[in-house]
């Protein structure tokens, strides 16, 4: 058997200040450490531009501390394993990327980090802190139907925003543009993920759910959500051509639209699995007569080991474009 | 006619501590067969911080009591439910102004706040098996009681059975959602703990008040 | 469990020419693919440059096809799963590199890789090819003793050689240059890996070699060969400090020395885990007053989704640290 | 007195490549035990190539036959076997020349410099678990023999013995070097195709030249 449940940390307890500590002692160019849990750019952004924060759970790993740098986030708080940090930490980092141009909340929709981001408003308000805003952002066409889109979870698909949104911030839209933009860029984004493995939590040292060998589930979410049910494990086309048909419908993308893909390792998926899957996708969009602009393969957010993918895909204009072709440099997120 | 002034809250809401603490591992067993398996480390950690930032305050009113317990669990929890939780107690503080004492109906007040602050922050309501099906009967028993001596034991009882009734839902909130049927049969570790909460406050009630 | 062997492929016959064309799809602004297993640049060097090609095995993605590009390697020779391709498509490849300014093959040093490489050297003399050279390159303490380092494995520390080199092949420097470059890289790298699980084969659908959970195997190669012998698996700390002191020791590296670190992620590591490790050998390396210049933390060569890592070093000077920082362009390997 | 002829070389390439293709699932086996399961298809894979190119050679020499043989290994099957396989066929060319009859003296230093080909390519010597325990004392055999049947029959017999002897070795070149003392039991698969080349050569023999 390939498995294993053991993991190389030191005690559950210390994993994620050791794991701050040990990213940002290698990335000391480009991210700096505050207080054990806020990952902040080493070179602040320019005065007056809107500040961009994400608090969220830890263990997605290169999500979200490498996305920090120039072109994306400015200040990511981590919470534990799988959970959003408190209020008080996200008003920490509220303060902490506010450049004079006002702060925006990106929230991946996931119960822990909307209801922590409301209360980290409600606490600005009682501090009189304002110019902050909140962003709702979800991608996930498997966790509601069409028609009731803001109930969707965030997963993979959101790497769009960051990039695009990343890009727009570092130029002289104020936050209501800000917040417009993100809202765009969700709202021409979709993802589906499935999953052919469970994974093993770090702080319990137990595989978090079961799941058969030979098996796959269409419609996991980033901490193992159940989906659509279990089938029978299928070939890289096979699953394309399973997954492509209901994402490409729920937006729709049409002929004549241009999109950027992502197709995202949840862990230890392989680099050459996620190529051939690619060559599908890429062949029936072509078919489709849908054009791809730029395509991601690797780990963006990851859950533990667990084998699987989501595949994403955002329409662009070209405003989008050009966001997404603007440099950025987070430690695992580099664009020339 | 008797009350409760701000020793005594820090005495309910170290017994409240005291027994999570006391239920640590049990809690941990609940979660990990609809969540994460870190409710029964979560809930007692804030806890703990709870009783010593209580401890450390200068001033230590109601309201300041109240409001330290809200904020070790929204900041040391995390997570969805650190959230649920400190919003528990952080709705109630409005309710408290200056009081220095509070009676049986003030109290069953700030109790209702707070699950009226709940409901509204995570969405769920009695049957979606969370937290709520342990605390909207635990209020409402108290709130229809007529002292605080029967209010508690019927706040107890009523938070005791509603822990129990999670057993036979499927989750609409909380990480147990995604579990779909598979979470019947299990007891959901967050009415669990409101249920010990009550509990140890009817202890309390009845070992210093009665 | 965490364990699957059912990879996300197609059939096993059509894989590495599948994966290659959906890799070329994703990054035809970076390469392209000429007759199914050439992988080269999009953009060819300038005239006069020395070409650098390395055949090798496939299944180690990102390896080596994710270092074509600007500042990295010309063309990349894409083999079998785990076996290096034969001396045709070598001096086919040797002929694409070839800008005027000669080639260098570079072998990383495994038994079918060098021997085809000798094949290819003496058909190119047969053909009257001249002006193309080889050098064999080692980095993995585990496989042979200190003395006998050219008889030691090519392992993950060898992207030290590829990024340096391939920086310096944008230069002037002739081919002898070149090689003396990759030799002096190559001598002041050192490697050691180990692993907590083994993989499956995607030819086979087999699990490679068996490895009960809770064990951990120091020295383990690239395609699961023996290291030190199985023990008890450790936690993050103890095994930094199992592994550095003879890394250390087989240079050695010394009080005063500047480094490059590598943490390579063979496949299912998370990167959660390479950071609490990177963490420790941080501090470790500081106690012994060796300083860190820069540091790599991701998957570079895989092992299918082997859960190991290897660590490298790589002492340097200012020449060194210059080619380092220089600009590269490969799909996986991005220096702005 | 008989000798091989290029039509005759032809036929003894696509007895051994029919012969392996047989086997091809028993040599995947053996290899799965010490490599990575794939020398039976690889090798089966190549010699059908090799067929092929020496079917579409336009002049069928003794030595176009042998190097077409050479680069079909060579190149189809890759990896460090490709290159000692194909190496054997390769160094054996030059031995060749314009001839175009081989007797059995020029047929045993044909493989004798495959074989030195070989040792000086892959540094394996015997005793190292290769397919070099099967070769060389087939070599060695087929050189002591006076004429081309006793070769054949002396040299499969030796392959075969050597092939099995590999059994009890730890493997000091290819994969199953990286094994240790794991390799012990198992018997190498390139050996034991080397022992299936010459046992399809001397059936060749028997059959269409005594
Ligand atoms: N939206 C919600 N409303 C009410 N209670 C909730 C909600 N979400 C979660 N909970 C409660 O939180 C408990 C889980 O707590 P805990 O394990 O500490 O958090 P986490 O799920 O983040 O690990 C659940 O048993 C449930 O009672
Ligand atoms: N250095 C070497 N010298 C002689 N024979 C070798 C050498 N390396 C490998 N072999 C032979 O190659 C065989 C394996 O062939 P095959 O499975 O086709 O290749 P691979 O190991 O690349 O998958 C071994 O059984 C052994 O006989
Ligand atoms: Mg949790
Ligand atoms: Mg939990
Ligand atoms: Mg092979
Ligand atoms: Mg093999």
């Amino acid at each position: 058997m390939t498995a294993r449940v053991h993991k190389l940390i030191n005690r559950p307890e210390n994993l994620v200040d050791e794991m701050l500590e040990g990213f940002c002692a290698a990335h000391s160019d480009i991210v700096r450490l505050v207080d054990k849990r806020l990952v902040m750019r080493a070179q602040p952004k320019a005065p007056g531009k809107v500040g961009l924060i994400i608090g969220c759970g830890s263990g997605h790993e290169p999500a979200m501390t490498g996305w920090i740098g120039e072109g994306l986030f400015d200040v990511n708080i981590a919470g534990e394993i799988f959970a959003a940090p408190g209020p008080a930490l996200m008003v920490q980092g509220i303060r902490a990327a506010d450049n004079g141009g006002g702060v925006l909340i990106c929230v991946s929709h996931h119960a822990g980090d909307l209801l922590n981001a409301e209360l980290a408003l409600e606490l600005c308000e009682a501090e009189g802190i304002d110019n902050v805003d909140m962003v709702l952002l979800y991608d996930d066409i498997s966790s509601a139907p069409k028609g009731r889109e803001p109930e969707r979870r965030g997963t993979a698909g959101l790497f769009f925003v960051w990039k695009l949104l990343g890009a727009f911030c570092e130029g002289d839209g104020d936050l209501a543009a800000a917040k417009a933009l993100a809202e765009k860029v969700r709202d021409n984004t979709r993802s589906l993920a499935m999953s052919l493995s469970s994974c093993a939590s770090p702080v319990t040292g137990e595989v978090m759910f079961e799941m058969a060998p030979g098996e796959m589930e269409i419609g996991m979410g980033l901490h193992g959500e159940v989906g659509m049910g279990r089938q029978k494990a299928l070939g890289a086309d096979e699953t394309i051509d399973l997954m492509l048909p209901p994402l490409l419908e729920d937006l729709p993308f049409q002929a004549g639209d241009e999109v950027l893909v992502l197709l995202n390792n949840s862990g230890s998926l392989t680099l050459m699995e996620l190529f051939v899957l690619y060559r599908r996708a890429a062949a029936k969009l072509a078919e489709a007569e849908i054009s791809v602009y730029r395509s991601w393969i690797g780990p963006y957010a990851t859950t533990q080991e667990m084998a699987g993918f989501a595949l994403s895909l955002c329409r662009v204009d070209e405003q989008m474009k050009a966001l997404w072709d603007a440099p950025a440099n987070g430690a695992y997120m580099k664009q020339l | 006619m008797s009350a409760i002034g701000a020793q005594d809250l820090s005495a309910l809401i170290q017994a409240m501590a005291e027994r999570v603490a006391a239920e640590r591992e049990a809690l941990n067993r609940l979660d990990a067969a609809l969540g994460d398996g870190d409710h029964g480390t979560s809930i007692s950690t804030a806890f703990a911080v709870a009783v010593e930032e209580i401890e450390a305050l200068e001033q230590p009113s109601l309201n300041a009591i109240w409001l330290a317990t809200a904020k070790a669990l929204m900041n040391r929890m995390g997570g969805a439910s650190g959230a649920i939780f400190g919003t528990f107690f952080l709705k109630g503080v409005a309710t408290l102004r200056d009081a220095d004492r509070l009676h049986k109906d003030a109290m069953g007040a700030l109790l209702a706040a707070g699950l009226e602050g709940v409901k509204a922050r995570g969405k769920a309501g009695v049957g979606d098996k969370t937290m709520v099906d342990a605390l909207a009967p635990a209020v409402a028993a108290f709130g229809a009681a007529d002292e605080f001596a029967s209010a508690w034991r019927a706040a107890a009882a009523a938070a005791r059975t509603g822990a129990e009734s999670t057993r036979d839902q499927v989750a609409r909130q909380g990480r147990a959602k995604f579990l779909g049927e598979r979470a019947i049969g299990q007891q959901d570790p967050g009415a669990t703990t409101i249920a010990l909460m009550f509990e140890a406050s009817h202890l309390w009630w009845k070992e210093n008040k009665q």
